[in-house]
């Protein structure tokens, strides 16, 4: 029986699987399925400062082993949020990451003050791949320097208890620069990867399938590339907690990232084809750990990089 | 109420003019269902590269007696899942997530009421009509499609309520034209005080309008695009008016698919009305 | 019967299908499947100056509706694939598409003097997905100066009646930068796209699955990327020819691309489930142009974009 | 000798041990066969999620007679692809590439041969050893597997050679130990020239090894990753020395499966050595 805790910064996680921003909502409707207090922890739909409406429909396209959403941040805004679901979280008993976006700088700023102090919020998540209004709309994610300057005003206003992760877009020259600005400004870690940019024509309307004409790929079809930038900032910042993500399936999915270095990981659009995968893959998960000898996740972390490093080696 | 996640054993799949009527074993989705929910159905079998269920209205549900434990449900043949699907047989099984989606809201005293089904539209509304029987309502049916082969659910709606008008846009079966060409004389003869309705937006939009002409409610169950089918991805929106006067987009996998028809916003499916709850907020994304 | 007749800046096809570069060798495999002349045009695959042994093995991972491979480039060299590969293909009648990848500005300059003048070539497609040499081993492909050099070079060096393709790799932060730099540079068209980079571990061995550590993944899985990337660079750049090309696997999916702006479409990756894909898909995508009323291929070019500038027309 | 593609349907599955023994109706892929080639399978069926083919040696064709146009083959279970695969049944259709590779070189003259199988490498040398035989000459086996449940072609080999020594690394069946503990002694008691060998690296390296010491050649089959398997991608290498003396990167798919043993580097499979045509070049990549 592997020893399933695992830490993200100062967090520590009864076991590293939790769902992904935007494919959970804010759990209670998978509470159905599974217990959501049994994951490491339930992360939140991204919220905002405001309510918002979202793009117009329709929404979503499904691709090869993949789909393309493009949902626009639909929520309540934080007030309801914090009214309402964070705690019917808290009350349920679940771990939360709360999961931040905004336009400006100091849109993410209220928002990690509107969640100084409260025990219900255990971690905040950034997600940096919105629009940034001050710079004709260029993605935060893809601006080391604007996804420092955000990174590092959320940590300066959050509370210091509360561990602040940054999300980072698959969609860049080069994903390390990115981790390196963030972790510079101050992230207590990583969470890899968000959708990337894809789109998808219907043939019949001769136009794009989406309303928001292009959208974010997920699912399996994206893995690879997760597992890529997993292994690629592990590298850099060996010491730095990742929150893995992209196309995990199955406990074996998971296990991928954690050997390529993810301290723990989420489940996203797996959770449509299946409401309980977060709960599968743990079990999953649990028994490959077993399988392989593993006294411990911890001991799995990066074990993939090894190998490398001693092949290397030789060839010295 | 609350779904459950299950595989089912096939019982049998009969052709029914273009559509495959399916009887599954699924005592755990049978258990909870009402007429105007669905299910939620996986495709494409082990390493598939379809992610996502296929959602189809529940035709009926037994709990108990002879055929204990099984569901109904209708497909037509569309794309890749629906065709994947069709050629399943007694026997095979098929990954399920149901019941799911609000149901429709019966009147609160017995009322006429007339049922309006476009295509396989028709197959949720006979389990409706048994209830409102059973509950004592007056029911006549109005079915419809565009030609003979794709009318579903004629005869069984003959069965159960007595007065059934069949309508096809080419004449092939039943009066020439679209429900809505009979449902003004169907809402005086029946005195209907609600219309219930599934099938095609374009005519689920339409009886609405009747509907609010005649000053009659209409509840009619929605088919909108879903990723989740749970309530969790925000795929399956639409423009709906709330009881605040203001307008939201709402999860048609929860809230609906059965929704109040003047409460949609038929214009506005498909854009994004700056009047909409958050729409402001949209700027920047 | 659709106009089937498509160009490539100067260069002019009976058809819009061609293979793939390095998924179809030099077309004598292929040919036994199928006539490799009744093709637009056959894409060899990236020849460099010298003979190169590739990566060790393993060189290829499936993925979900897709596959990583590294192979590293191996191949005999400019002078044996003049001698050997490039006649046969012209006996055979098959229009020729030459790759050509080099580590060098200088490498691209002898490859495109070597093809100077040869009747057999019909154009040629520059593969700048490769390690810059002289910037400590970064991609020209994700540099706009480097790649705007090496492009500039081959264009002043190939023959003029040559059609120059810059070949774009999708891992960069904003393609149109990229393809601009090309247009400037003197690009004829661009060719997009290249693989993602992406990795598998082996969660047996607990190592990376590629001799390569890392690999390029195609297939199905990276359409909708590739999709977009040609979507955002005709939008740009609606007068410069692009060859589009990810996951192409049937007609449908060749017209989605035609749709967004490509004049021609390579088949990759699909030629390995079936080696007879390009012919098939030719058949498929002539059946659906007439099927919705194309008079010709050209007309099917970017349409898909005219519903979205007149939503936008609208909105004003 | 060029390969076609064809869709074939399943004649037969028969489980045998641990294998799944398949007969496939495909007049093509039996019209050109020779042993040694193998045949690449497609998997998951409409819309799955795996790309590529399954390579799998060709057991024997009947290009003629009763069974005419028939191919067999023999799949063990490993991964989501065979597990699809040994789920077929008889009327089950198959899309088929083959035959594809070099087969085994027949000896000039007629010359005594060994044939050894590693579970089910046996499977190819069963055709050889008829074709051997056919030409004249004396032909005797080797058949091993860890354990007794992954041996195959043992009664297969006996009814076409007379001799047939059997290894299980476990002793379940026949000799404790491995084929090439036997080896040395058949070679001798044959004076064999030739050794044919199909099974897993491992064995094959060995036997190569067997063979050098005295001093015959041996001619192996062997199994490289392969995603096209008709030449295209550059997946399926190993490390060859040619003629010229000097080695290089070769296309199992193609110039392979089978190989002389002693031309392969089998202490650089997986790896780049230095001296490889071709390897200097990859200082960059
Ligand atoms: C609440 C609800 C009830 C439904 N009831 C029935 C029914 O009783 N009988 C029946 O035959 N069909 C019904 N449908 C429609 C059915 O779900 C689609 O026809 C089916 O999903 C198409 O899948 P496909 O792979 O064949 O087609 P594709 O077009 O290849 O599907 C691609 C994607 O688009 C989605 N999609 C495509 N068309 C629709 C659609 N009309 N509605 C929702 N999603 C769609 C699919 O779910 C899938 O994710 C219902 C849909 C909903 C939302
Ligand atoms: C020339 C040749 C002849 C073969 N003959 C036989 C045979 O007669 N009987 C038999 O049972 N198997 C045979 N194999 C092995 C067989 O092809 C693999 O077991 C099979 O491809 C595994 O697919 P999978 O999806 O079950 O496993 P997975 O491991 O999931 O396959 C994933 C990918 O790796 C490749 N792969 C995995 N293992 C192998 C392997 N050992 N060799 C080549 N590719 C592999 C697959 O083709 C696929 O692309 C042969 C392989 C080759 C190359
Ligand atoms: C429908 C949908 C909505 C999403 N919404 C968000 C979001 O609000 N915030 C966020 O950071 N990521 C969001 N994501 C990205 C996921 O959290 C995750 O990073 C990505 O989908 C890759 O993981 P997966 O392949 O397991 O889904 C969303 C993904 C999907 C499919
Ligand atoms: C095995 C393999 C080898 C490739 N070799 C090359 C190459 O030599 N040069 C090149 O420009 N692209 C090469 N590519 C990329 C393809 O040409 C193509 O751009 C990419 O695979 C996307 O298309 P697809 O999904 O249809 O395969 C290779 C791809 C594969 C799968
Ligand atoms: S389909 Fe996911 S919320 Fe309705
Ligand atoms: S498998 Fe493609 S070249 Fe051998």
């Amino acid at each position: 029986m592997a020893e399933l805790t695992t830490t993200l910064g100062s967090f520590v996680l009864p076991n590293p699987v939790l769902t992904a921003s935007g494919c959970a909502a804010s759990g209670q409707e998978l509470h159905q399925f599974f217990d959501v207090a049994t994951l490491g922890a339930v992360v939140t739909k991204s919220i905002m400062t405001r309510p918002r409406s979202g793009r117009a429909t329709p929404r979503m396209a499904e691709t090869p082993s993949g789909m393309l959403n493009s949902i626009g941040l639909q929520g309540p805004g934080i007030d309801v949020f914090l009214e309402k679901d964070l705690p019917w979280l808290a009350e349920h008993g679940a771990r939360v990451v709360v999961s931040i976006a905004g336009g400006h700088t100091d849109e993410y700023v209220a928002l990690a003050r509107k969640l100084y102090g409260n025990p219900a919020v255990s971690m905040i998540e950034v997600n940096i791949s919105c629009p940034n209004v001050e710079s004709r709309g260029q993605v935060f994610a893809c601006d080391p320097a604007a996804s420092g300057r955000v990174i590092g005003a959320v940590r300066r206003a959050a509370d210091p208890k509360v561990p602040v992760f940054a999300k980072l877009s698959p969609d860049v020259t080069d994903i390390t620069v990115i981790a390196r600005a963030c972790a510079e400004a101050g992230a207590d870690g990583l969470s890899l990867i968000n959708t990337l940019l894809g789109m998808a024509i219907d043939t019949d309307m001769m136009a794009p399938v989406l309303g928001g004409v292009t959208g974010g790929l997920s699912g399996p079809a994206i893995r690879p590339v997760a597992v890529r930038c997993v292994w690629q900032v592990h590298q850099v910042l060996p010491h730095l907690p990742i929150l893995g993500m992209g196309g995990i399936r199955s406990g074996l999915d998971a296990l991928q990232f954690i050997l390529a270095g993810a301290s723990a990981v989420s489940v996203g659009t797996a959770v449509f084809g299946d409401p309980s995968a977060p709960a599968r893959v743990l079990a999953e998960l649990d028994q490959a750990l077993d399988a392989r000898g593993f006294a411990s996740v911890a001991d799995a972390i990066g074990v993939a990089h090894r190998s490398v490093t001693e092949q290397a080696k030789e060839a010295e | 109420m609350t779904p459950v996640q299950e595989i089912g054993e096939i019982f049998a799949v009969q052709k029914i003019g273009e559509y495959y009527q399916f009887t599954v074993v699924a005592p755990g989705v049978a258990a909870s269902f009402t007429p105007g929910q669905f299910v939620a159905v996986g495709v494409g079998g082990e390493n598939t590269s379809m992610l996502l269920r296929r959602a189809f209205a529940l035709y009926g549900a037994t709990p108990t007696g002879d055929f204990a434990g099984t569901i109904q449900f209708v497909v037509a043949e569309h794309g890749p899942g629906t065709q994947w699907l069709v050629q399943r047989q007694a026997g095979d099984r098929l990954d399920l997530v149901g019941p799911l989606g609000t149901p429709f809201q019966l009147p609160k005293r017995t009322v006429p009421a007339v049922l309006v089904g476009g295509g396989y539209g028709t197959a949720p509304l006979i389990p409706l009509a048994q209830q409102l029987i059973e509950g004592g309502s007056d029911v006549e049916f109005i079915v419809g499609a565009s030609t003979a082969s794709r009318l579903f659910g004629e005869l069984a709606a003959k069965r159960v309520a007595g007065g059934v008008t069949v309508t096809t846009d080419d004449g092939t079966a039943g009066t020439k034209g679209r429900v809505t060409d009979v449902l003004p004389a169907a809402i005086q003869r029946t005195k209907a005080h609600v219309i219930y309705a599934c099938g095609p937006m374009a005519m689920l939009r339409a009886v609405g309008d009747v509907a609010l002409a005649h000053s009659v409610t209409a509840q009619v169950a929605v088919e909108e695009s879903m990723a989740c089918g749970v309530g969790v991805c925000m795929t399956c929106v639409l423009p709906v008016v709330g009881d605040d006067g203001s307008s939201r987009f709402v999860r048609s996998c929860v809230d609906g698919p059965v929704f109040d028809a003047a409460r949609v916003r038929w214009d506005d499916v498909g854009s994004l009305p700056s009047d909409l709850v958050g729409a402001d907020a949209m700027g920047g994304h």
